[in-house]
């Protein structure tokens, strides 16, 4: 029989500071704590097996399994949620005893299934990321050891908001949107015209609001030859039929005149 | 005890990550408590601090109620830069009167909402006006002489056209399409 | 054209006024844009504003991305006076998952759980994410498709890391992954 354990009655960086002797009573507050220092089965098992002072590789898994088992009882009476990660490990390590105990059957190879190997490549894989974690808690941490900049700065007052960028290809899209839904308005009929024409259109209205009277020949310029002139012709036709202008000749082969038609004007009421 | 060079290291580090300015007493408090260090030998290295920072890109200031680190006047503009934001985007209800002024102008605002169903908002139009890109070009004798809407040359210029000929032609899919249509996309096609 | 003593003011302005990294490409772009001022001449101008922060309160360092100024490590503890709240500290169970996500990348939890014997709780999972160090990368092509974890640029920033290859290995070498890692390795470079 095994001499009796004992536990640890707190931790220093994960190291135990007092052992308790056999017949000392622990609080179950002060035990649970104790618990709680550990980050799961596999670093209680870590934990007894350096408390040992052996290497992974010689797992005493008798002596082991028992110490295991011990803590895992407590764990059960204090904590129970706590304790079913616990009991996979301590189901795991009563297989590896049984294992070692049956009768091994005659091996053709030559390598012998060491039923602890599995557990002792998990404890070395287990091991090596408490090295990780230490590594990674040892580095330098923004808000632990270094902190950022917090300076004032007039900088941002400059900041300007760009206008937003428009391609062309947003336009003909919207055109095409606008476009469908007149297709779905059943009643509208809106037929094509050249563009030059409507913007022949907008330049006589615009030439119009400058101008009283503006005379037809002035609409045509030779520079702009015979498309031109078509141009600047039907853009008089349309807006003569928008009712947006108006045309006047004084006598036959005069030249014409345009102008803005008004809406109650001397021509009108005469 | 600290010496100088580590107060001034210090005080350097606190001053440039406390968002609040922070006098002399107070960092002699909340840093040096316990220790020796006089309040004068916390002025001192301010002093100093202030004088190593004189030529440099950040500046130590003291204001109100206290002392600060801020970034040297003269670079506010060229600094805006790193805060500099993506240009927004307009909406589709813009982007859709625009279109209808660049396509069926000139145009009153009446018949702009009534192709698109629902009214255009007063700000739609005085955006596209104060971005350069729309005008009015006169009234439309009607009942009211509503203002008609028209594109400028700020707007062939910020599109890169020359004249409004070069932008595509689009078809409502019921319109018959002319001949001379397809000419023009053809050539508009080959440019 | 800016001469090498305005740039460094220019750069250590905006290091000190932008509390997130920024590296050389991204300073030239949103600081010297237009300018003809090269990459080379802003990361000698770096190395210089290095040079003279060395032995400052202030630390000009290099991180996974970019370049910040932060305070030296040496006086966290007593800078730390300066906040209410104190530095969080992380638990052994957090960490080990991190050094798990960190180490063995790219890992689902049911890979981490099997090497800490333990259910991973999903507060933890849930703070990692919360700090920005670690995100889900994919999933693993296995029954339930679990999802991948693996660490983020945020998380090499705030341990003050250039890269992953920065931490220390903690594979003993007479371990047998390290020879097939070694392995694998040579296979890749040589694709």
């Amino acid at each position: 029989m095994p001499e009796q354990q004992s536990l640890p009655l707190g931790f220093v960086r994960g190291e135990p500071v007092i052992e308790k002797p056999e017949d000392l009573y622990i609080p179950p507050d002060a035990l649970e704590v104790i618990l709680e220092t550990f980050s799961g089965p596999m670093d209680l098992l870590l934990y007894l097996i350096r408390r040992q002072k052996l290497d992974i590789v010689e797992l005493p898994v008798l002596t082991i399994t028992r110490q295991y088992v011990e803590y895992v009882e407590m764990m059960k009476e204090l904590k129970l949620e706590l304790a079913a990660d616990y009991l996979v490990m301590a189901a795991m390590l009563a297989e590896i005893k049984s294992r070692l105990l049956l009768p091994k059957p005659p091996q053709e190879d030559e390598e012998e299934d060491d039923p602890r190997a599995e557990l002792v490549r998990r404890l070395q894989e287990y091991e090596a990321i408490r090295r990780g974690a230490e590594f990674i808690e040892q580095q330098p941490q923004i808000g632990r050891d270094s902190w950022l900049s917090e300076i004032k700065t007039d900088a941002k007052d400059y900041v300007t908001v760009p206008p937003p960028e428009v391609t062309l290809e947003d336009l003909t899209l919207a055109f095409s949107r606008v476009l469908n839904t007149i297709k779905l308005q059943a009643h509208h009929q809106i037929k094509r015209e050249q563009l030059s024409t409507r913007a022949r259109m907008s330049q006589v209205l615009e030439l119009l609001q400058h101008n009283h009277y503006v005379s037809f020949s002035r609409l045509f310029k030779r520079s702009e030859g015979r498309a031109g002139a078509v141009v600047s012709f039907l853009a008089i036709l349309e807006l003569v039929k928008e009712s947006m202008i108006e045309l006047s000749q004084m006598e036959p082969m005069s030249d014409i005149h345009i102008r803005l038609k008004r809406q109650h004007d001397e021509f009108e009421s005469a | 005890m600290m010496n100088s060079n580590q107060l001034k290291q210090l005080l350097e580090a606190a001053l440039f990550a406390h968002p609040q300015p922070l006098s002399a007493e107070q960092l002699r408090q909340l840093l040096l408590n316990g220790s020796e260090t006089s309040l004068t030998a916390v002025k001192k290295a301010l002093d100093e601090l202030q004088q190593d920072y004189q030529e440099r890109g950040v500046q130590l200031v003291q204001v109100a109620s206290g002392y600060r680190f801020q970034t040297r006047a003269e670079l506010g503009q060229r600094l805006a830069g790193l805060w500099q934001e993506k240009p927004p985007r307009y909406s589709q209800a813009l982007l859709e009167t625009l279109a209808l002024i660049v396509y069926r102008q000139p145009i009153t605002r009446g018949e702009i909402e009534q192709v698109r169903g629902v009214s255009v908002s007063s700000n739609i139009m005085k955006t596209l006006q104060e971005r350069g890109w729309i005008k009015v070009v006169g009234v439309k004798e009607v009942p009211g002489r509503p203002q008609l809407y028209a594109t400028t040359n700020e707007f062939l210029d910020d599109f890169n056209l020359k004249t409004l000929d070069e932008l595509p032609v689009i078809d409502s899919p019921d319109e018959k399409r002319t001949a001379e249509t397809a000419t023009n996309e053809r050539d508009f096609l080959n440019d």
